[in-house]
């Protein structure tokens, strides 16, 4: 789907994230998904105008918060929530779940700052292949918590990796606020490891594109690693339920809601009709995850495929 | 009736009034969130000063509580999912573990780093493992897993309290839950062992028993199911070792038993290869000599998948401890 | 003659140049130096563009070769001393092992990561131990070791080049001076299985077995000449397997040899509980029945000491292993 | 023997250290020593200066290349000469050797960048104890590639912990040269944390002491992790042998030895009697422990202390 400059094609992205999040939330509290998830809600400008800048080839690195970058990504929402729901249709046939997607070239896991390296590793390979690749890897601001996060910004830096780190900052770490988890700055940690990073304070899409592009321009120009570090919030409680924040809060970050804000650019019927489309392809969509059959025992191979 | 989670939860409450060397670190310990399992709530409200929540950092965190043990004090460090204890592994078993011994018996660990294991609950590859197997046998470390079937407040407070060596303290996620075993008058429970002991388990009144279960934490929940089964379904009667430490692993409390059933069945949920019941069963067999049968019912070996039917295919369950143990006991 | 050293480093040389695919990453791999144990050597003179020197970050250059691994490279990992792998097991057991399955069966990581383990050398507790066993049994992970009884570079070429998924590929420090075994005329060998195979030694003329010993690396070599001394010492005849596939461990390999002998005898470095050898003993019982003796030749559940005099009483030993199996044999 | 603040001490102190690694090299050329070591020839006046600035019951955390902060230390010579012989008298009863040394407030271990979280958890531990005990942990540049590291100075830094970082720069990872393994700058990695940082090129036992004692202040009075980072370099090779280092760079660095440069501000007669004095002590030294009984195997002890 990517990569996309469309002002409306852009707010439907943030849209069927925005829908596909409350949906799968819902069907969690209706029983329908076993298991856990991270809602990205309040987040979809920087999953939308983060890879809406990519081109096609290029890597996308999730995390545990990964349906907004996978939707903004072109990820089938169908394959999405059926993975979600233990489908054999789903993305990776049951067997991820919410957490673990891969497809195309996007892949996330639930291990916090793990895929960091295998994003450098990744960017490696992409310079080598010559056809100007760029991994866009996509971290928490707790997940700067993790010590391999640094090795992998030394490895990257020192090798000229063609790799964009993009710190989604929503202020918390689960529960933790930031000043409870991070000493010093943000913008230091890159620093230290003579990466170029930006910040913003901004839940505006065409903001944060603003932002991306010259990164990842820089990037695949062979100028090695970027970073950017996008101040958002999430409105969504952390997982499913649960949430200590101070519902004041919530409401004044509530007022920066990405996609009223983007909304009040275009024309209020082609927002309409958008919502119309989004709202049917997501019912079309769980319907058929729902209706697919479960992942089977049967489908269970081997964890080891070449088997001598 | 009180549930494993909230003996666990007491312990610590009176670890933290007991002794003033103890600190709690944690990744979202605080109340009023209280731990991702809830095993710390009320603990930073009564002890603001001594429990600490943690950046994301789990190796981190762990080499900080094996620095506060060497300097006197008593750590607890928990790890939000087990599955993410591999991140700390060197700290445990370079440092933590070695410390002691590789001064000479100088230096002093006691730390205590708990965590919740296993599945069962759809959370998919990365947060439903059971890999306390990755560091059993690692010299110098204790393991030990809570059980329903004994104390596991008593056994975390001792481990808290009272040793002076690093310990890994499992839990199980679907443990939590579970009421503590009552002395009910279906199955008779006999404490074997010391300070860690291990429970051993019969179906009250039976005959001799003529097979041998073992097994730990949440699965040996499941064994017992199966010791009803087979007991009154099929006739066959058992004993289940439910044991506490699982390492070091001392064979010599299978030794009577296993004297009298010549038939070994472990069961655990981590991955079958180098699991803690090859460990039991090689460690048998060699003390035992030849008569011995055995088998093992544990986790296929794959990573554990998400969705409900296969993670249920991949585990064990009541019904596969009941058919390997009519196999062996054939 | 052909060391062991040399067949490592002869098989790095051929896959880089069989395969653009191919790459070489660790600390201190280029040359002059061509890496602590010189496996890497000559190799970035020849091929200087693809292996590449790394900072201390044991984690991060096994996750940056995940990385590549995914997306079409071969890469070749080498963490410095075996000692520090544990620095990258989330990224082998959570990542690595994972990740083909974990999607379906879509992503393919076809990485090798290469250690030098072992002790003997006086390196102290933190460069001398065998930690293979904590990263045995992750599903995913295949471990292979080297032997100088097989060809060690054929192996490793054949894990780089053909392998689709990631192996942990072990060496023993005192392994690498040794010279191929040749097909000498005192011990008969046959190899046993297909792309990794194990090797099958016994003494030329010799009776049918009565015990069977099971080992890798290092330790096969001590093995093998307890092999000898229990045939020309003590008229006690057995047959030795050298493996190159820990794990996953296929039990089958012995069978027909357990079926004659009814006697095993595992021999490891690493320390004795939850090693390598649990799984041998516990898979080859589950699938022998009754009637079988086993016993384990292993390291103490010590750390490795420096002292000379201490690392000889903690690691396994011929003298060691001749007794371990005469009184099995008995 | 901390503190001290007298120039022929301190001369002394480094001396010690200088003629300990000659010796040590030269017990392994002549096989009396089993293993391996690394010598800081070169190195001494952080080694001694540093130390000299803590008081006693601070903590000395060392890594792999221990022996001079062990003697800066006041370590006995004769029982770390002892350790590296496996003699039952070494300081960790033969069990540790070179690299893993343990005595009275002093610690070291062979695992680079591990020893870090310990170090500050240690200072969290003396920091409630109120004696106003610092931590003093030394660790290489090639340590900086370790992800822990950046860890313990984020909780280091969070908690304000009294622990005072010195990093070693003698440009080299073993065989490594520092551009090659870090990225960024050495000063930016502590400034990310927010933990004040200075740095300087100096061999000079003066200058270094001049550079802690602030540093170590103000750990002391409660203002969180501290770091010096100090730029030198080692004479002799990473380990016992197997140098590739270009010779002139090493005549080069040669020129600002520390022990010449201090002795030239002392009188003549004396240095040449604490030449002398030293010679003697690691003569006795090196005589006792070469004469002490190896290590036994029957003292291996179990693994685990308090068995139940
Ligand atoms: C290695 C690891 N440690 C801990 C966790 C548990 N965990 C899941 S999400 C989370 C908080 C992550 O915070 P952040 O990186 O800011 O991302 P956010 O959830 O805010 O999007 C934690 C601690 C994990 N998944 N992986
Ligand atoms: C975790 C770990 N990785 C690798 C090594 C092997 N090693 C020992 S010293 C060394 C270089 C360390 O460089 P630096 O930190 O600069 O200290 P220096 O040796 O220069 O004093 C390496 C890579 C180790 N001991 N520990
Ligand atoms: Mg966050
Ligand atoms: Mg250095």
């Amino acid at each position: 789907m990517n990569p996309c400059d469309d002002p409306l094609e852009l707010y439907r992205r943030m849209l069927l994230i925005r829908l596909f999040e409350e949906r799968a939330l819902e069907s969690f509290s209706r029983g329908l998904v076993y298991g856990t998830t991270h809602t990205a809600i309040g987040q979809e400008a920087d999953a939308v105008g983060v890879v809406s800048c990519t081109r096609p080839g290029d890597v996308i690195v999730s995390n545990h918060r990964g349906h907004g970058h996978f939707l903004a990504y072109g990820g089938p929402a169908e394959a999405l929530a059926a993975e979600m729901m233990g489908r054999a249709t789903g993305v990776c046939r049951g067997r991820g779940g919410s957490q673990h997607l891969h497809w195309e070239d996007f892949y996330a896991s639930g291990i916090l700052g793990g895929t960091i390296p295998l994003a450098a590793g990744m960017a490696l390979a992409e310079r080598e292949r010559s056809a100007g690749a760029v991994v866009v890897a996509f971290l928490g601001d707790g997940t700067l918590g993790e010590g391999v996060v640094y090795e992998s910004l030394n490895l990257a830096s020192l090798w000229t990796l063609p790799l964009v780190l993009v710190v989604e900052n929503n202020r918390y770490a689960q529960t933790t606020p930031i000043a409870r988890h991070l000493a010093g700055s943000l913008t230091g940690r890159f620093a230290a490891f003579g990466i170029p990073v930006e910040e913003a304070e901004t839940t505006d899409v065409l903001e944060v594109r603003r932002l991306t592009q010259p990164r990842l321009d820089a990037a695949r120009a062979g100028e090695g690693p970027q970073a950017l570090i996008l101040h958002t919030y999430r409105f969504s409680a952390h997982s499913k339920g649960d949430d200590t924040r101070d519902p004041a809060e919530i409401e004044r970050y509530r007022m920066a809601d990405p996609l009223p804000l983007h909304a009040a650019r275009l024309a209020a019927s082609e927002v309409e009709r958008v919502q119309r489309e989004v709202q049917q392809d997501l019912e079309r969509a769980f319907a058929a995850a729902l209706a697919a059959a479960p992942a089977s025992p049967a489908s269970l191979t081997p964890a080891l495929g070449s088997t001598p | 009736m009180t549930t494993v989670l909230e003996s666990l939860n007491r312990a610590l409450h009176e670890c933290l009034a007991e002794s003033p060397q103890v600190r709690l670190l944690g990744e979202d310990v605080l109340d009023p969130y209280g731990g991702a399992f809830k095993v710390t709530r009320g603990l930073s409200g009564a002890f603001p000063a001594r429990v600490l929540t943690t950046p994301v950092s789990e190796a981190g965190i762990v080499g900080l509580g094996v620095g506060m043990a060497l300097r006197g004090l008593r750590p607890v460090v928990e790890i939000m999912f087990g599955d993410f204890v591999l991140l700390a592994a060197d700290q445990l078993v370079n440092h933590a573990a070695k410390l002691r011994w590789m001064t000479g018996d100088q230096a002093r660990v006691p730390l205590v780093v708990r965590t919740p294991m296993g599945g069962g609950r759809g959370y998919g590859p990365t947060h439903s493992q059971s890999l306390e197997k990755h560091l059993l046998g690692a010299p110098g470390l204790r393991t030990l897993a809570a059980t329903a079937a004994g104390d596991p407040g008593a056994l975390l407070k001792t481990a808290v309290l009272l040793d002076d060596d690093p310990v890994l303290f499992i839990e199980h996620k679907l443990l939590y839950g579970k009421d503590l075993m009552a002395g009910g008058d279906e199955v008779e429970k006999l404490p074997v062992g010391d300070r860690y002991p291990a429970y051993r388990l019969r179906v009250a009144g039976a005959p001799p028993p003529s097979l041998t279960l073992v097994s730990y934490g949440y699965p040996a929940e499941l064994a017992l199911q199966a010791l009803k089964t087979l007991a009154f379904e099929h006739e066959v009667f058992a004993e289940l070792f439910v044991c506490t430490q699982l390492a070091p692993f001392d064979t010599g409390l299978l030794k009577e038993s296993l004297a009298l059933t010549h038939r070994l069945l472990t069961i655990e949920e981590g991955t079958r290869s180098l699991g803690w019941g090859a460990e039991v069963v090689a460690g048998a067999l060699e003390a035992h000599g030849a008569g011995l049968r055995a088998g093992r019912v544990a986790a296929q070996d794959l990573p554990i998948p998400a969705a409900q039917a296969l993670e249920a295919a991949v585990l064990p369950a009541p019904d596969s401890i009941t058919s390997a143990a009519l196999a062996l006991a054939r």
